[in-house]
C-alpha cells in the first residue's frame, strides 16, 4: 500500500457542478496508487480549524498525477475550498483507508450505488470495474443533478430523485426495482438510512455488498478511535465490536456491520 | 548541546513526548515520523480488559481545538503486551505505558501486568472526563488521589506519573497529594472538560454530550498549571495541552516542563512530533542555550 | 416574535447583555452601537473606592482569545454614580451593575449605595482572578460564597446575580451554593486562569504573571458550566464567554441561559453586540422559533 | 471629533522600504479626519488573532481619501500585513487616539524626533507644521534607515545612528547635541528610553516635550483599560493615577507622566 503524506496539492483547476457542490482536481505525488473509495484530508488555512477534512477521491488521472475531489458547501472548511483558485496550494492528507474490492465484482454484475454527496468516488469505481457488466443508480433529492453524465460513460446509468424530477422517483433501491437490474454485487456509498436499506436489500436478493461509511475524525489515520463503527464480530484490532472507519475502512462488508 | 533529561532515573534523549491516546502505540504514525527520534512514545491507556468505549460522535471540532469523548477504548492489557510493546520494543525510544480503570483494582491488575514488561514508565490517567466510573473521580479529590497514588506506587516495578486532571479547583493541592503519596513524577493537563451543541439539530455535537478540550485553544491554561505546579512539588512534570510547535514546547519548560507531549497537533499535522524535536535544537542555538535543563523553570 | 426574557422580575428586550469590564460603561461603544437595542449594560467592576489595578503589559493575546490581568481598576462607586450611571440613564436599556471588593465590608458598601440609584439589577464578581484579596476567594470555596451571598443579598434593594468562576472543580456545587443563599441568578463563566511566557525575552507576557483567559476559545468549557449549572439550580443563568456572533449566543440559550453577555469579542469587533441581537432574530425567523424562551435548555 | 469605525480599506499600494520594514497606502472614509499621531487597528485574517494590531498613521493624503501605515514585521500579525496586494482588503478601526497638539508649535522652533519604529507618525505630524520651524532628528539601528528623505521636504533633517554608520553615532539627543539644534517644543515617539531620555532632555533646555506612548492594547478604545501609563496627577477618567494609551493618548505632555 501507498504511504500516506501530508503534503501540499497544486489546484489544477476547479469549478461548480450543482447547486453547493462544487470539484477541485489536484496535482499530487500519490495519485496513481489511489484505489476508488480512499479518501484524503483536506486542512482549512482557516487557523481556528485544525482537523483535516474527510473528502473522498471522485476520479483519477494518473497521466497528470492528479485527483479529483467533488465536495458540498456544508461549513466553514468547505466554504473555504470553494474559494481556492488554479495553481493555489492546498494541504492534504492521504491517501486514507481503503477503497472498494475491486476484485470481487470480477465478471459480476455490479451495480454502483451513490446517495447525494455520497455520488462521487463511485465514479472512479465504476471506471476501474472494466472486467464487469457495471450499473449505476444514483440518487439525488432533486433535478440539481451532479456527474451523471460522466458515469455513463462507464457504466448503465439509473438515476433516482426525492422529488421525481429526473428519472425514478424514490429513492435509489426504488429505481434498482423499477429499471429491475441485475445485481450480484453492490458498491455503494450515502447517508445511513440509504446504506441501511441497502443492505437488507442486498440480504434479500442474496448478492454481495460493500458500503462506505461516513464518522467525525480527527486524525484519519487510525490513532485517535474517533471514527468508530460498530461490528458483528470482534473486531482484530480493537478486541471490541469496533472496527475504524479511516483505516478498516471507509468501505466494509455489509455482512460484518452492525448498523 | 545537550537535549537529554532525567525523569526519576530514567533518562530520555529530548524532552518530546507523545500524549497518551493521540499516538495510538505509535504504529500509525510511524508512517509519518520516525519513532527512533521522539523522547518517548506514551501509549494509548490501557485496562485490564477490552473497553468499547462511546458512542459515536466521539469527536468534535471546536475553535482552535477540539472536544473528544472516546471513552478510553482499549483492546485490554493481553493484546497490548503482545502486539503493541512488542511493536515499540523496536524502536529505540522510551515507553511509557498509560494505565487506566474503573476501580483501584483494575489499576493494579494492569500494573502488576506490566511489572516484568520492558516498560520505562507508568503514566496513571486520574483524569479522564469521558467515563462515569472511577478515572476522573480518583483525579478531582485529593483524599482518593493521595490513595490510589499510593497503592499503584507499592505494586509498580516502574516509576510512575499520575496525569492530572485541570478540571480542579487547585492544581497545586492536587500535585501535591500525587507527591506525597509517593508519584515519581507528574504529568499535566488532560483535557478540560467542554460542551458543543448544534443549534440546527438541537443536539449535542458528541453522543457523550460532553467531552475533554485539548489543541492549542488549552494551551495559556496547561502552562499556568504547570508553572502552579512546579512550584508545588520537587518532582518532575510532564507539561502538554495544546502543544503545536517548538516554541510552546519552550514555553512548558520555562514554566517548570522536565519534558513535554504533543497531543492533538499530532492530528492536524502528523510530523508535529519530529518537527519539535527538530525545532527545540533550533532554538537551543539560536538562542545559545547549552543544555535544555539550563532553561528549566527560567520565569 | 418574543425577544423578551425575564431575569427575577426584571425584563429585558432581549437576552443580549455586555460582559462586564469589556465595555466600560457603556461610552466607548455608544460610539459604534445603539445601546437602545440591547437587552442590558453590565458595566465594567466597581468598588467602594478607586482601584488602580495592576501594572502593565496588562492584556495578552493567545490563540483563539486574550488574557487580561487589569485587576479592577475602577474610579469608585462615587464618580461611578455621578458619570457612569447618569450617562446610562438616557438610555432605554436595563442596568446591570458589577460590583467588586477585597472584603465582604466593600462589597456590602457597594450595595448600599446602589440601593436608591436607577439600577436594574446587581452582578456581584466573586471571580476576578487577577487580584489578590478576596475576590477569587470567595467564588472558589462553597461555604465562602454562600456566606458572601447570603450578606449582600440582605442588604441589597436590588436582584442579586452571582458571577461564578470557572475555576472551580464542580461548578454545580457553586450554584446551588449561590442559589441556596438567595441569589436570584447567576452569571458565567468569569475568566479561565491562564500564562504566556515570551520564550525570547524568558518572561511573562503580564506583568501579574498569570491573567483571565477569555474569547472564543473558552467557548466550550462555558457552555458545558452553563448546561451543569442550568441542570443544578433554577434560578436563571446568565451565560458568557466566548460569544462572538447569534450562534454562539443560541448555543448558550440551548444549554440553558436565559442571557448571554458578549465580551472580549468587543474587541475584535464593535459591533458584535448589535449584531447579536440581529443575528438571533433572523435565527429565530429561520429556524421558526416563535419565543426565544421556548429554545432554553432545549437540548 | 471624528467617529471611529471599523471598516474595510483597500489597499491603494504597498511596498518594503528598509529591511523588515513595510508601509501600505489604504482607502479610507476616515482619511481627512486624521490629526498626525492618531493610529488604526489594524486586524489579522488570521482566525486564530482576534485583537487589532494598533498602527500609527504615518501620513495622510486626503485626495485619494487614503492612509499610509509604515510598520516593522515583528510577528504573526505584521507579517500577514506584508503579503497584501494592491486591491486586496484589509480590515481597520479608526481613527484612534489623539494626535500631536500641533498648534502648540505655532511659531516655535519644533523638533519631531522618532527612534526605531516610532518615525512614521512624525511625517505627517512634519508636515502640518507649517507654521513653525521643523527640524527632525530620527534615530535608526544602522544604515537600513527609511522616511529620512522625505522629511527632508518638510523639515530640517539629522539622523542618528547607533552603529554610527549614518549621522551622528548615538541616540537622537545625542544628535540634537551634535547640531546644535533650537528646540522649544518637542514631539516624540519611539521607545521608552528614549522618551524618558527626551524627557530629561526637555526638562534640562526647558522646552516642551509630547511623547506618544506605546503599550498592550486589547480594545483600543478605551473601554478594557487595558493600556494605561502612569501620570503624575489623578487622571480624570480613571480617578487614580493611571491614563489610557489609546483614548487618552497615545500623545502624552511629558509633564504629566510618570516614566
Ligand atoms: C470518509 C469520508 C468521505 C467523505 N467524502 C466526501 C465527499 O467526497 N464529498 C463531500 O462533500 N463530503 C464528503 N464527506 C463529508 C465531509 O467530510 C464533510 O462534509 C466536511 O468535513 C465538512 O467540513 P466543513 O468544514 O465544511 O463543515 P463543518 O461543519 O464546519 O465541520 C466541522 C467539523 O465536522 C466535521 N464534519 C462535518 N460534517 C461531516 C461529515 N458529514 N462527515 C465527517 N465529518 C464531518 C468536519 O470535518 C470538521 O471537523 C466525507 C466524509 C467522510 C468521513
Ligand atoms: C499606539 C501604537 C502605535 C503603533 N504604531 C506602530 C507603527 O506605526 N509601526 C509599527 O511597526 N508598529 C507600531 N506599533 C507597534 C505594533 O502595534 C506592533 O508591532 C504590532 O501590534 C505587532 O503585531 P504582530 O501581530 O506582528 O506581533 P505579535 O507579537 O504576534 O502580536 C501579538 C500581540 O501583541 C501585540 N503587540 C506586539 N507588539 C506590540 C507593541 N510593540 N505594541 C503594542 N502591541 C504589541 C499585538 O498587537 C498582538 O495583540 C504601535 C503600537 C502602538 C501601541
Ligand atoms: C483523542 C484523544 C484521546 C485521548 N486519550 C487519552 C488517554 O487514553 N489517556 C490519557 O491519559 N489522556 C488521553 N488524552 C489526553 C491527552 O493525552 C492530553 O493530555 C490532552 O489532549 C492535552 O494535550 P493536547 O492539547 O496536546 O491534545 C486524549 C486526548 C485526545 C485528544
Ligand atoms: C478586559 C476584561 C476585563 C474584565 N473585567 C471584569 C470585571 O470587572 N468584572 C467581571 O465580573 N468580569 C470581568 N471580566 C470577565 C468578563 O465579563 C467575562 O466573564 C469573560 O471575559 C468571559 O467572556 P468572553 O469570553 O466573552 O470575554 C473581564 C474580562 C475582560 C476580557
Ligand atoms: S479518525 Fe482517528 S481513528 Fe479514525
Ligand atoms: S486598549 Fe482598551 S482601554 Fe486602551
Amino acid at each position: 500500500m501507498a504511504n500516506k503524506m501530508k503534503k501540499e496539492a497544486k489546484v489544477l483547476s476547479c469549478g461548480l457542478l450543482a447547486e453547493g457542490i462544487y470539484e477541485l482536481w489536484l496535482e499530487t505525488p500519490f495519485a496513481k496508487d489511489v484505489v476508488p473509495g480512499q479518501f484524503v484530508g483536506v486542512y482549512p488555512v482557516n487557523k481556528a480549524t485544525l482537523l483535516p477534512r474527510p473528502i473522498s477521491v471522485c476520479e483519477v488521472d494518473t497521466e497528470r498525477s492528479a485527483i479529483r475531489l467533488v465536495y458540498r458547501v456544508v461549513g466553514s472548511g468547505t466554504a473555504e475550498f470553494s474559494l481556492y483558485q488554479p495553481d493555489d496550494f492546498i494541504m492534504i492528507l492521504g491517501p486514507l483507508g481503503n477503497g472498494f474490492p475491486l476484485d470481487k465484482a470480477k465478471g459480476k454484475n455490479v451495480v454502483v450505488m451513490g446517495g447525494g454527496i455520497g455520488v462521487p468516488p463511485l465514479l472512479e469505481t465504476a471506471k476501474r470495474l472494466t472486467d464487469a457488466k457495471v450499473s449505476a443508480v444514483m440518487g439525488y433529492r432533486n433535478s440539481e443533478t451532479f456527474l451523471s453524465d460522466e458515469f455513463e460513460k462507464y457504466s448503465d446509468m439509473y438515476i433516482a430523485t426525492e422529488d421525481g424530477s429526473v428519472g425514478t422517483k424514490g429513492n435509489v433501491i426504488d429505481a434498482i426495482k423499477a429499471n429491475d437490474i441485475k445485481c450480484d454485487v453492490i458498491f455503494a456509498c450515502g447517508p445511513m438510512p440509504m446504506l441501511r436499506a441497502i443492505k437488507a436489500y442486498a440480504g434479500e436478493i442474496g448478492a454481495k455488498a460493500y458500503l462506505s461509511l461516513e464518522e467525525r475524525m480527527a486524525c484519519g489515520v487510525g490513532a485517535c478511535l474517533g471514527c468508530i463503527t460498530k461490528t458483528k464480530e470482534i473486531d482484530d484490532h480493537s478486541r471490541v465490536h469496533n472496527a475504524r472507519i479511516c483505516t478498516d475502512g471507509p468501505v466494509f462488508d455489509a455482512d460484518d456491520l452492525e448498523m | 548541546m545537550n537535549t537529554k533529561v532525567k525523569i526519576a532515573g530514567v533518562e530520555f534523549k529530548n524532552p518530546v513526548m507523545t500524549a497518551s491516546g493521540t499516538f495510538g502505540s505509535g504504529m500509525e504514525y510511524s508512517e509519518f515520523v520516525d519513532l527512533n527520534k521522539l523522547g518517548a512514545v506514551v501509549t494509548k491507556g490501557v485496562a485490564n480488559v477490552p473497553w468499547p468505549g462511546n458512542p459515536t460522535p466521539r469527536v468534535a471540532e471546536v475553535y482552535g481545538g477540539m472536544l473528544n469523548a472516546i471513552g478510553l477504548q482499549n483492546p485490554g492489557i493481553d493484546v497490548f503486551i503482545d502486539r503493541d510493546l512488542s511493536f515499540l520494543s523496536k524502536y529505540d525510544t522510551k515507553v511509557i505505558v498509560n494505565v487506566c480503570g474503573k476501580s483501584v483494582e483494575d489499576y493494579l491488575e494492569v500494573v502488576e501486568r506490566l511489572g516484568d514488561q520492558k516498560v520505562d514508565m507508568l503514566e496513571i490517567n486520574v483524569s479522564c472526563p469521558n467515563v462515569k466510573e472511577g478515572a476522573i473521580a480518583f483525579g478531582q479529590n485529593k483524599d482518593a488521589l493521595y490513595d490510589i497514588t499510593k497503592r499503584i506506587k507499592e505494586k509498580a516495578k516502574q516509576p510512575i506519573i499520575m496525569k492530572l486532571s485541570p478540571n480542579v479547583t487547585s492544581i497545586a493541592e492536587m500535585a501535591k497529594a500525587a507527591e506525597a503519596a509517593g508519584a515519581d513524577a507528574i504529568s499535566l493537563i488532560n483535557t478540560i472538560t467542554g460542551m458543543k451543541i448544534d443549534i440546527y439539530k438541537r443536539q449535542f455535537a458528541l453522543a457523550n454530550k460532553t467531552g475533554g478540550m485539548s489543541g492549542p485553544a488549552i494551551k495559556p491554561v496547561a502552562v499556568r498549571m504547570v508553572y502552579e505546579a512546579a512550584h508545588a512539588v520537587n518532582i518532575p512534570i510532564i507539561g502538554m495541552g495544546g502543544i503545536a510547535n517548538a516554541e510552546d514546547a519552550i514555553e512548558f519548560i520555562m514554566a517548570g516542563a522536565t519534558a513535554i507531549a504533543v497531543g492533538a497537533m499530532n492530528f492536524h499535522d502528523p510530523y508535529t512530533t519530529e518537527k519539535v524535536v527538530d525545532g527545540i535544537e533550533e532554538y537551543m542555538k539560536k538562542c545559545n542555550v547549552q543544555d535544555i535543563n539550563e532553561i528549566r523553570g527560567i520565569v
